[in-house]
């Protein structure tokens, strides 16, 4: 037991700390810092910068660009550019299917597609949800069947985040559709958004925002070898890509940040003449929000610190499921801050409304989907009374 | 003590409900009618204004139709249950409302009679940028401009500001805080509207030595806003109370149809337990806010009874809003799919005069006054 | 829609109100708003003065005491009676045995238990549940044989509140094993709980109270004329009498009073050099827990104003399952209002913790038993999922 | 950093889980001990001495093992894994780090020398009946008196005052709050013991005119008993983990053996749910405590990471004591039965030297000095 991180680690982090705030252009972590949606071409030279200075994909083999750093390391990297405000490297490239061609690849994929995917030379996406599945993301239909050397795909996915700037997808399909398991018979595939067949439908979120889409097949012809590890092992692949960087999933740093500008927000507003931070009540819920963060990074320090032997710690569970609720918690803070100004979402020039105000409650509403996107908090409860409680 | 509605009420409610369905029982009709200017159907308001709703609470003499806070009640749930976005709260019951309450006989009888038809829609400018819920002015002032007033200074957000006919600006006098009309085609206006989340509209309004006149006598108004905002807030509990009703429903309805695992979700009783729990916090919040409607029918103290609504139906919506999203997955987050649109709604309900928390501070620097709540006596009963 | 109770309805208050008030020994009402456990004497004193001026059972017939008052009244009884510190009428008289006999038993079953009943002459316990049977109280096991003219019963009940002091049991008891569904077969029989074969054990509460009991039966013998209604058919006797007079159970009246109890213990207890009722946050507190019980006070208006033609309300599932909350709520607030105070719970002479510290933390454990006994609030959720929602 | 407990703290917990659980791995024998005075095991509190827990965190100029917070933390742990009564934060923590704080050199080798060996049993006498959590006395006086002190007053509740060989007790004085060593057996101090709910002892404690010595060189001990009691919270901190280590294991067992409706409890969602939220409780609340026994041994601020971790503490023992009962059902509520008295302990705890709403209430004070908080940074790692 011991609090203070080492001498190297604490270098670390400063090194860590002065590249995000000097080397990642400021307009960029600006527009974060006000919490509007990041372009694709923000992502793209932020990844860029981040890989030139190797802090892209530093959980990847050391060959493809990884740093052979421990789980405190990429904890650290990964908090400091949140708190930075930093757009973190694409998570379908960075943290999904890099590590799995990485893993699973063959040499000549991964000669392909891993320098371009950790660059964002490719912009990945992915299709595994389908409109019937949801939680039940294992009785997907889309099917591939073999014909000659291509594999051909027909069927729909849903919930494509950002599939509207994809370059490729990877694509959970059904290969053997007698296989006794559902979970067995699926297959890894993957191929260009623009391959013959592939159509591309945005769905609008409450929020007003496009950042999910269907994604439909019809007839598309995949060559044989954009087929990723063995035929009918995708679920493996998936299970493997989904478990990937838990710890991530906390967004710790970027909740801080939120939850420091709900404090600086809360000065500026004048409640029966006094500011709103001064509220005895509004400071108590601030103050509670803020101790239940520290327990979650705590938390999570405590699954980094102790899963340098690879098996996954049990409070990782907690991680998701409390981390969304804490997203939660600190938008909708946002929003009750902003009180009546937090209907003035789509105030433009002219409006003394402040920025933050209006994007408080759209970022509140675009935030529900955190409880139910990337295994759902039921699905959470599900693994940690069955898997940790025995239930 | 008779908590049922009266056969004319519930005939009412029968119409709203027959004429909102036939235009928004389809959720796309109410996208589509959200997305373009102004926001609102003008068909509807013409309608609602033919069945006597848009003067329903004013006094005959002004052109209403005599009705009390019940009937008032009836048409803000109905509103709620389909997300009607035509403003019937916001111009009838607020903006409306101060007219009959401080108007001289004059003025009532040309705004209140016009809004009635359906020819004139009025709006109260009230909030101003940087302060929070409050009865009184602060930014906007109004001095004595030879017969009339003028007014300086920035209002926002106002509901349906930009639309409006005529604002009633709440603005600084000495003495306090005054009420004044200003026309829409003022010198020194500027007014920028926008969309807000829920679909409504809002607006940026400035004054800018703009004419002014004085409602009624002038002098300080600050009891007569707190007295029409508390009837707002109460409306708004009824019209919070409709889209709840709904989104409950909604959410029921899939449970039962949605699969996954090759069941009914409704066969996962960790969902059906909190959808049981919805139901439990919609039937409290139902209950005061019929109630804090009859406190306003039986001339009791409606600001505290409009505080108690305000806080059991802000507490409600955000449990309703947030777990009919969650119950229904990823589809209760698209545009596409009606639940998130209760959401958002129930939302800008709760934030724009007054929330839970507000509410219940105000409640709290008063709960030493009295040993126990009696809701059938002092001081509710009038 | 009205506010206003009726000229009539007032007085009727005002009447109610007076009689307890005055009528009822200030000793025992004393004792209750002390949070005192009531004695078996103060119990069946206060029965015995109620009964005496028509009281104690006013929603029984008329021929039997009751006074065919409206629900509205009966209400507004209730209420009253809670207010002024009036311990209720026996439940297992008033509400459960009583009507029960009064509906389905034969005139000399009348005429043998009811006035004794309603005078509290007659302590009843209840026999229903079982060890294995819990919420699912239709699998008892207790058996009932017939031999001659009597029915010999063995097995075993638990829960039975004041069993100790009881004088006779009613009691379910499976009188056809062969039955299709466990919901048929059952009957009810009533028995002296001095009738030989018949023991009882007392079981220690968390807060070292004695109020509920195991009992055993060994080869009781119990005349046949002692069967109420109609043989297996003592399933829908439970159901009705289970039924009987739900609005009760929200305790609105209650809790009233230990709020009002709570504000009042706020302003004692100094804290920061001010009193504690004047700390925003404790006084917030107070005013959240107050307006929801005045919404569970509006909702059980709601449903006896509106349960004049015997259909129940959907609203009335929320009134046990809110009212055991609310009840909760109350008792943990006043052991937060007595802070370290709350240690002292078997203080005696000698010490300066006044008594409604002393017996806030028993009274706040005890009162974990209100959302489990009484139809638990997961089976209450089960009816409003069920019933009222579809599901 | 390192959350990892080394091979020493491991053992430290083997040896006194072991003999914990060998006296109080039956519920039943922690009930006939606590029902019997003096309210726990006068053996058990033999062996820990031997085992050198009684004089863990002191010097061993004192008589102690010069262990640290951590060690503290394993040992209050298997204390409330098993409710085990002995009053190790009360005497050691509290009363014992009081003495090693602010005592002179003979002070500490007397009373920590005895207190090791399990010959003397020290309580802090603090709590005055209406008053809240702080560290200053209030009600009780010291006076000078020759050359020592003479005290009077009121002090309640005391835990283990009445069994308590010497008393530390604070005072007012000038200048501030001063402590006082107060022997068993002095002139003019009455103490009447009792039960209290958790199967404890505590006592109501009377000065008139006591007869007491100054703790060290006098003075205000305000900020040393700030101090101490933030040590204590951290401490019960660990106590109430262990607690609710074992109640929500218990529970869990209980959800799959118990049947109802012909299946194990551990088939309905609902319940088996509410279990995983216990859970999310616990870790959360377990990584706070953790934490601050790291700041403890780091010198890091302990009193406001005592205060972080009695607040996440408190809020998990009341969601895990409640449900633990509540998923339990009717037996939950039994004494017969070991759940209920884990609730009853938690609750205990709760309200001995501050709760989560006391602790979030100074928090809030003091949130908006900093904008984020580095649970690795200043000013907690020292």
């Amino acid at each position: 037991m011991r609090l203070q991180l080492s001498p190297e680690l604490e270098a670390f982090r400063e090194e860590m700390r002065t590249f995000f705030t000097t080397q990642v252009p400021q307009h960029i972590r600006d527009s974060v810092a006000a919490r509007r949606h990041v372009s694709k071409e923000h992502y793209v030279e932020t990844q860029r910068v981040l890989h030139a200075a190797g802090l892209a994909v530093p959980h990847w083999p050391v060959e493809w660009g990884g740093r052979d750093w421990t789980p405190l390391q990429r904890h650290i990297w990964r908090e400091e550019m949140q708190l930075a405000c930093v757009p973190e490297p694409l998570a379908f490239n960075a943290s999904m299917i890099g590590p799995v061609i990485a893993a699973f690849g063959d040499q000549e994929q991964k000669e392909r597609f891993l320098p371009g995917t950790a660059n964002l030379d490719i912009w990945w996406c992915q299709g595994f949800s389908e409109p019937d599945a949801g939680s039940d993301l294992a009785s997907l239909r889309t099917a591939a069947v073999r014909d000659g050397d291509d594999w051909v795909v027909n069927g729909q996915k849903t919930w494509t985040t950002l599939g509207q700037h994809a370059d490729w997808i990877f694509c959970l399909v059904r290969t053997d559709p007698t296989a006794e398991k559902k979970q067995r018979g699926i297959s890894l595939l993957v191929f260009p958004m623009d391959s013959p067949g592939v159509t591309l439908r945005p769905i609008e979120l409450i929020d007003g925002s496009f950042e999910v889409n269907e994604v439909f097949f019809e007839d598309v012809r995949v060559p044989a070898e954009n087929l990723i590890g063995e035929e009918n092992r995708g679920w493996d692949y998936a299970k493997f890509l989904l478990g990937n960087e838990r710890v991530g999933i906390a967004r710790v740093g970027s909740t801080k940040r939120l939850l420091a500008q709900a404090k600086e927000h809360a000065r500026e507003i004048t409640a029966d003449g006094r500011p709103l931070s001064e509220d005895p009540r509004m400071a108590a819920r601030i103050a509670e929000v803020e101790n239940e963060l520290l327990a979650l990074e705590l938390t999570a320090l405590r699954v980094v610190a102790n899963s340098a032997d690879g098996k996954p710690h049990p409070a990782s569970s907690v991680l998701k499921l409390r981390g969304s609720e804490l997203q939660q918690a600190a938008t909708e803070l946002i929003v009750d801050i902003a009180g009546p100004l937090s209907l003035a979402s789509s105030a433009g020039e002219g409006s003394d409304v402040p920025d933050w105000a209006r994007v408080a409650t759209p970022e509140y509403l675009n935030h529900r989907k955190v409880s139910i996107y990337g295994g759902s908090n039921e699905v959470q409860r599900t693994i940690i009374a069955g898997s940790i409680l025995g239930l | 003590m008779d908590f049922d509605f009266d056969s004319e009420q519930n005939d009412l409610r029968e119409a709203v409900r027959g004429l909102l369905t036939r235009v928004y029982g389809d959720s796309e009709s109410r996208r589509r009618v959200t997305t373009a200017e102004p926001g609102f159907d003008d068909k509807t308001w013409s309608r609602l204004a033919e069945m006597g709703i848009l003067g329903l609470p004013f006094a005959e003499e002004d052109g209403g139709m005599g009705a009390g806070p019940v009937e008032v009640a009836v048409v803000a749930e109905e509103i709620g249950c389909v997300l009607a976005p035509e403003p019937f709260v916001e111009a009838v019951v607020l903006a409306g409302g101060l007219v009959a309450a401080r108007g001289s006989a004059a003025q009532r009888s040309e705004l209140l009679g016009a809004l009635a038809e359906g020819s004139l829609l009025p709006a109260f400018a009230h909030a101003e940028p940087g302060t929070r819920w409050t009865a009184s002015a602060a930014a906007v002032t109004a001095t004595p401009d030879g017969d009339g007033w003028s007014l300086t200074g920035v209002k926002e957000p106002v509901p349906h500001g930009a639309r409006a006919d005529v604002l009633l600006v709440s603005a600084v006098v000495e003495g306090g805080t005054g009420l004044f009309l200003v026309r829409g085609d003022a010198a020194g206006l500027t007014r920028t509207g926008y969309r807000t989340h829920d679909g409504g509209r809002a607006a940026s309004v400035r004054f800018a030595g703009t004419p002014a006149e004085a409602l009624g006598e002038g002098g300080d108004a600050t009891a007569a806003i707190e007295r029409a905002l508390a009837e707002a807030r109460i409306a708004y509990g009824h019209e919070a109370i409709g889209a709840m009703d709904t989104a409950l429903r909604t959410t029921a309805a899939y449970l039962k149809t949605r699969k996954q695992f090759g069941v009914p979700l409704s066969k996962f009783q960790a969902l059906t337990f909190r959808a049981a729990d919805m139901y439990v916090s919609l039937e409290l919040a139902r209950s005061v806010a019929l109630w804090a409607s009859m406190v306003a029918d039986a001339g009791g103290d409606v600001v505290s009874a409009a505080d108690r609504s305000r806080l059991q139906v802000s507490r409600a919506s955000r449990h309703v809003g947030k777990e009919a999203i969650q119950l229904h997955g990823g589809i209760g987050v698209t545009a596409e799919y009606s639940i998130g649109h209760y959401t958002s709604r129930l939302t800008a309900i709760d934030h724009v005069l007054g929330d839970g928390d507000w509410a219940l501070s105000r409640l709290a620097e008063r709960v030493s006054d009295h040993e126990t709540v009696d809701p059938l006596g002092a001081p509710y009963a009038g």
